[in-house]
């Protein structure tokens, strides 16, 4: 199935009024049980196993298992995401282990300029130029078709 | 109203509806044109924008960059090449604008802090032609980045799902929608609204129908919004017969692009045939479009499951074969060898794992090393969505210094609703834009519409009872299900309303039936659309009768009158075209061939919301670069 | 064993195994010949005799009715019928054997008070050659009074699931399972056991896949437990790939025997054409089978299915046109005719209120008048059942006084194992029975049996630690959800186990896509069986982690472990024989043709107890009439 | 959907340890919620839509709407059994109403003898001729094959 919690890692994010997971989930799936503190996926089936949450939880409270209708059991696949990098664990039904790390990023989080540092400098609304162009474009101007 | 909901009304000049890849384009942009203009931007989601819409997960790959500053293209080059995947069906003003401006986004990613694969001269790596590959897992979460920190998170409403548009006569007024969090109903009033709510998933019957339901290629939260937002503004659509359906790996929807273009695999049938090969003669069939290089993505997608109609499958991704054919140049050297068979294996795991991490799961569930072992692949379900290889989307106006006079009413990407546009997935007819097209759409549209405002500077007028009704209408489902919920013991199974997994089912089996879906082999006619229309108008009725328990469900029923809406817009489209176009993505038995001479144009629909009255209405394709 | 569960044990001579048509007919039958020889006879069933089984909602036709008595038919005529309705592969012994009993049966229910159709004569009302028209809400209340009337309630355990049967070397010794309302054991040691648990629906996946999952045509508790049942103690089994789709109005699956036979409708494509006029050189292709009368079930289905396939659908009971026809001949009469208008109207409506509510509803739900508009019909999925038109089953032994040698290894009904009988759907290779057939099948056998125990008459023995390790194993479930389900935060994802109705969408879906269910069109070849066996072999592993909250719950764990064991020997089954013997139940697309000089032949399989191996054993077809 | 209980008419079978409802379901689905001593259908998604539970309620509290993925709202299909006959109210979608009656039985409830009245006298477990036969065959003789 979809991602699941483990009931002795999730501390609900200490009763934060949103938790990681929750605010992660681009399907509004992750709920904080208020009285129990601790979260779950209130539908496994409309998980698209994006792993949002799962990378967004602090307390690596969370882990995937395939879709119970289709994917054979006990393998993982089980990600750690860093600041620069993302670490994952991949673990075979017949239990051979991978291991692979990617960068993620190349700067630091929330270090994102929107003009990029290209000079953005147009002031013509009608002109096809964006604000960024043409230099972001590597050109001299906004191309037009040759006819 | 039994249930007590807070109105909340948030004025502002610009709103952006949707968080996604075009409206993060659209915020960056929109910032600095509207700062220029002493104008207001707002935007609002249904999720968090640092994993919200189709690029939550991540990509591992750029699919569209021509590089042309770097002389490696040129757009027309780009034009040619979508016109023809699109058999003959685009519009050239369109894509040439997207196209025109595409690599300077991509440029703007790698500031943001994407990571673009480089090569020894520090290159970008190139998958294929027109796509890059990127360690994308990140992707969203920086292009969001760069949005938020444009707009600033004072003007942006996350976790509220936008329904309906608030219209002032034939201008766009705003948008209406609730919080999925609290019960709050919000009224954005603005002066010009931007669409970019992405592409509709679950229209159709998924193949995997148990608790994998969820896993489709697109997203399960792709839900139609954009679509059922411009059609009920009575806007025109354009290109709604013209759905995607994607070969992936089987089951969990692993793409193939990295398989078949960077890795350069083949694909063979249960025999080891290879379809590609031993159906060339049926390229013949399909007018010139069978003929160009590469084969239109239909066409191959046709080719595959005339295999699997015969009984020929499984299809397989032939990853072992491609990797070590790759490897063997380096097999005199045991070292080398061994390191790029590593490299490889990376390379291939990274693919999934940035962007269908099932798909990497799955592997590992049926202890499948791609290095030793073929994977299948099969045909998805059909999907909707304008970025891809489908053309699904409101009908925009062109770039003034591109179009010609039919596709052209002002502002570049307004629909043909005054101050209404509408980006990436929302808009048609200009496929192939992938994620960083739909970014920069967002960026064009975005300038456009600012400038919109500027000469159409006025606060348009909402109906005070107009907002009112559609606020009871809103929380319908959640009062009918108070209302009655206590007339039976058990809550799922009431005759006075209907919750919104079964209504979704029952659109998924009508359109799986009768419009060509998985089961009934992609292949439709007039009798079943008929049947579907008839189906489809009870739904519509029965819609009226959802019920939700709480916000979440309140969620899930808009989200299926919305996919509703799609799958009656795409039914009428499929039965005004009498052709067979597409073949690989739909075919009509009762037309079964192409017609350039009749039928080379758009079949575009509308939805009149004072007469609730369809039409039909038919557009040139007008060539640009011939 | 952390749940508490008391074991009861239960010694008896005669063990039936099921409550259904052919257990009450065995009920019947053994009371009068185990009172003769001092025997007892117990009977279990999961569900409650009056209404379990396949007959639970009544039948408004007895299927299998000659009238030998009165003239009409002659025993050898329907063994012809059968023969070559199974495409030349049946056993003529057993067929007979059934033949020349069931009208004694039928009077019998007659007897019991099941009202009967009569015309003004005083006869049977016919609904076809074969079959005549019941008033059967009650049938099944009836038929299971006499049984109960016979037994007595103190030798009958309802709610009761069967799971194993109890094995003494290679005598059967008795059956264990479980109640589903308290924490009890059961074990049950017996001279001689009967199968008689039904047919298996949910092998397959079913075209509904929401709530509308139960609709099956075959009831959904149908579960496949007859081939588990016989299968582990090791019996050969028979025709495990002719499996049944039957032709049924669409979505609820209303049977189409009154339409065709009674009413005499017609069936059209969507383009008005018939399938069974316009396809008639088809026919040619299919040996001597398609060429007599009536054609077989599978060739129907076949012509309606190649329409299908190209797109000619929907296909449609021309009901209106039918009802209109007949009514016709008192057109000149107002009077009579509305009369008969009525009458025609009801009896339409009594079809389905006696066996498929579900269908009147959607009649109503849509508006539907059956004698104004046609409704739509299509293939169901495939169903294992031995009554109807398949032949799965086990191999059993013909009746001394007709079988040949190859037939005949004793008793009439034993299976290859000493004191297992089979019955009904439990028994193969003698389709056409039906209800009636089953009940008197199960008379035969029940005969037969006792007439076993009297000539075997020592209690064979039962090794305690194999009944304890059964124990252990039958609460597995339960005791595994236990141990394990506070590790996640919601039980129903948890990768410790797996709960059954995932477990079940697992086999539906691998048969579905790879051994020729509704989505790939009912086609199937080698390696896409090869590919079900490995999923098979990772799913009988899984299967070991089936996990249950309640003894509910527990039952749907071992229903899906016997729908396994019958997808396995279904998926061995169509790989052994190398042909297409019957389109309309299954395509083998590399065997696309019947090859009557190589497989006119049984395709037998038996899994071995020891060795835990399955063999394949080709069995000749003898015909014994000519 | 499948069949619903209303929670006004049912009366739990007034407690008793085997409701009707539960008693008839041939797929164990109906169970008494002991606390609220109302009945429910369990699993909606295994019901064949049979209406054995419904038939069996005193209460008349069970009726049956739809399977909701494929069956348009607002139709009825309710049945009345009574001892020899059963009534059928069926109200279509659009508010017609039709209604139908149907014999159930020829005879009183529980009065089905095993032998039906034939002379049930065999004493061979060797002949192939069962208990009532040939009597209840309507011929002198069980049939074997001609060759
Ligand atoms: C899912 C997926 C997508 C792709 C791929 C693989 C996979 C597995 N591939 S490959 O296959 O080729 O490999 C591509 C690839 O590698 N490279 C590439 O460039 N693009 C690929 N895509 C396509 C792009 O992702 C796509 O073109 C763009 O994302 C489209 O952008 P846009 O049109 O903006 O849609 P969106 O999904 O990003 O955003 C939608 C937003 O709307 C919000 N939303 C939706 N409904 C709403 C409502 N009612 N109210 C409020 N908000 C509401 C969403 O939350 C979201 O913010
Ligand atoms: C469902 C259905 C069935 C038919 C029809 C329409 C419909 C809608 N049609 S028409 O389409 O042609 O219209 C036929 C018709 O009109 N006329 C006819 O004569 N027969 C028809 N059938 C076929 C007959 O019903 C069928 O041939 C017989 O019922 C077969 O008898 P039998 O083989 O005894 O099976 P059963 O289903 O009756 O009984 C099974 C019993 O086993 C129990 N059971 C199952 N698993 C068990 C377990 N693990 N442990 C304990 N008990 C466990 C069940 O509870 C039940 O008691
Ligand atoms: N066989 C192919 N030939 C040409 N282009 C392809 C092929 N397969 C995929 N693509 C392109 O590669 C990109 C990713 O494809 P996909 O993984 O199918 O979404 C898209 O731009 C596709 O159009
Ligand atoms: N078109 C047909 N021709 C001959 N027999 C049929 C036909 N349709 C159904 N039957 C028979 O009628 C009975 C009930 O059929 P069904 O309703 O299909 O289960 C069975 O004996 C079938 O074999
Ligand atoms: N125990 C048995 N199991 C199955 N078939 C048997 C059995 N005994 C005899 N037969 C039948 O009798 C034929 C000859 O069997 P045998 O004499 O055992 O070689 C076989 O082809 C079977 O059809
Ligand atoms: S993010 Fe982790 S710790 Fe926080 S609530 Fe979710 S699962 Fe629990
Ligand atoms: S895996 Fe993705 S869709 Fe599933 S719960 Fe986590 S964030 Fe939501
Ligand atoms: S039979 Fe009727 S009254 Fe009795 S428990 Fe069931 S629904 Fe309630
Ligand atoms: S309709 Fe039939 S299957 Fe459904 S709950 Fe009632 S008795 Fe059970
Ligand atoms: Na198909």
């Amino acid at each position: 199935m979809p991602t699941f919690v483990m009931t002795e890692k999730c501390d609900g994010c200490k009763g934060q009024d949103k938790t990681a997971c929750m605010h992660a989930c681009p399907n509004d799936l992750m709920v904080l049980d208020k009285e129990k503190m601790k979260a779950y996926n209130r539908h496994p089936e409309y998980c698209w196993e994006c792993l949002c949450c799962a990378k967004a939880c602090a307390q690596q409270a969370m882990d995937l298992r395939g879709y119970a209708d289709f994917v054979p059991m006990g393998a993982t696949c089980t990600p750690l995401r860093g600041s620069d990098n993302i670490m994952w664990t991949i673990r075979f039904r017949n239990g051979m282990i991978k291991r692979f790390k990617f960068p993620i990023r190349t700067n630091e989080e929330g270090s994102a300029v929107p003009d990029g540092g290209f000079p953005a400098d147009q002031d013509d609304l009608k002109s096809p130029a964006l604000f960024t162009e043409p230099a972001s474009l590597l050109l001299d101007e906004v191309p037009t078709p040759k006819k | 109203m039994p249930i007590n909901v807070e109105t909340v009304e948030v004025t502002t000049d610009l709103l952006l509806v949707g968080g996604g890849m075009s409206a993060c384009g659209a915020a960056v942009e929109a910032s600095y044109w509207a700062k220029k203009n002493g104008l207001k931007v707002t935007l609002v989601d249904k999720a968090a924008m640092d994993r919200s819409g189709a690029v939550a997960m991540g990509l591992s790959a750029i699919n569209q960059y021509l590089g042309v500053g770097k002389g490696k293209n040129t757009v027309e080059q780009y034009v040619d090449y979508v016109k023809q995947d699109m058999m003959g069906i685009a519009r050239d003003d369109l894509v040439y604008n997207i196209a025109r401006h595409v690599d300077g986004t991509v440029h703007l990613f790698e500031k943001w802090g994407l990571p673009i694969w480089k090569d020894e001269n520090g290159d970008y790596v190139n998958e294929g032609r027109w796509q890059i590959m990127i360690n994308g897992e990140s992707y969203k979460v920086i292009v969001a980045e760069a949005a938020k920190n444009a707009l600033g998170m004072d003007n942006i409403y996350e976790r509220v799902f936008i329904i309906e548009p608030l219209m002032d006569g034939d201008r766009v007024a705003g948008a209406v929608g609730f919080s999925v969090r609290e019960e709050k109903f919000y009224v954005f009033k603005a002066k010009a609204v931007m669409t970019c709510m992405g592409g509709a998933v679950g229209v159709f019957k998924p193949r995997s129908t148990g608790e994998g339901l969820g896993r489709s290629w697109y997203p399960p939260f792709s839900t139609g919004s954009s679509a059922y937002f411009t059609l009920r503004a009575g806007a025109e659509m354009t290109c709604q017969e013209v759905r995607f359906i994607p070969v992936r790996f089987k089951d969990a929807y692993g793409p193939v692009g990295a398989w078949f273009l960077l890795f350069k695999s083949r694909a063979t049938n249960a025999f080891g045939g290879e379809y590609m090969v031993e159906r060339k003669d049926e390229l013949k069939k399909w007018g010139p479009y069978g003929q160009v290089k590469p084969i239109p993505a239909n066409l191959r997608n046709w080719l595959g499951m005339l295999d699997e109609s015969e009984g020929k499958g499984p299809l397989y991704m032939r990853t072992e074969e491609a990797i070590q054919k790759i490897a063997d140049a380096y097999k005199d050297d045991q070292k080398a060898f061994k390191k790029k068979m590593k490299e490889l294996e990376s390379e291939a795991w990274e693919d999934f794992l940035d962007m269908t991490i099932a798909q990497a799961l799955l592997w590992a569930a049926t202890n499948t090393e791609p290095e030793k072992k073929s994977s299948e692949i099969c045909a998805a379900e059909p999907y909707f969505i304008g970025s891809h290889s489908g053309a699904t989307g409101a009908w925009v106006s062109g770039p003034e210094d591109i179009a010609p006079a039919e596709y052209n009413w002002g502002y570049s990407n307004m629909t043909t609703i005054k101050g209404l546009f509408a980006v990436g997935d929302a808009s048609g007819a200009s496929a192939h834009k992938f994620s960083s097209g739909s970014c920069t759409e967002g960026r064009i549209a975005a300038k456009a519409a600012i400038r919109f405002i500027v000469e159409n500077n006025d606060q348009p007028n909402v109906d005070a009872a107009k907002v009112e009704e559609l606020k009871e209408l809103t929380f319908r489902p959640m009062n009918l299900f108070e209302e009655h919920k206590d007339f039976t013991t058990d809550p799922e199974i009431n005759p006075n309303y209907i919750l919104p997994k079964m209504f979704m089912f029952r659109i998924q089996k009508c359109m799986d039936e009768y419009v060509g879906g998985v089961s009934s082999n992609f292949t439709t006619n007039e009798s079943k659309l008929n049947r579907a229309m008839e189906l489809l108008e009870m739904m519509k009725e029965d819609s009226e009768k959802l019920g939700a328990r709480n916000l979440h469900e309140l969620m899930r029923c808009w989200e299926n009158i919305h996919r509703m809406w799609q799958a009656e817009s795409h039914t009428r489209t499929i039965m005004a075209r009498k052709e067979t176009r597409w073949p690989g993505y739909y075919f009509r038995a009762d037309y079964p061939t192409i017609d350039e001479d009749n039928w080379k144009k758009f079949v575009n629909i509308k939805w009149d919301p004072s007469s609730n009255e369809w039409e039909i209405i038919e557009r040139p394709v007008i060539d640009l670069l011939k």
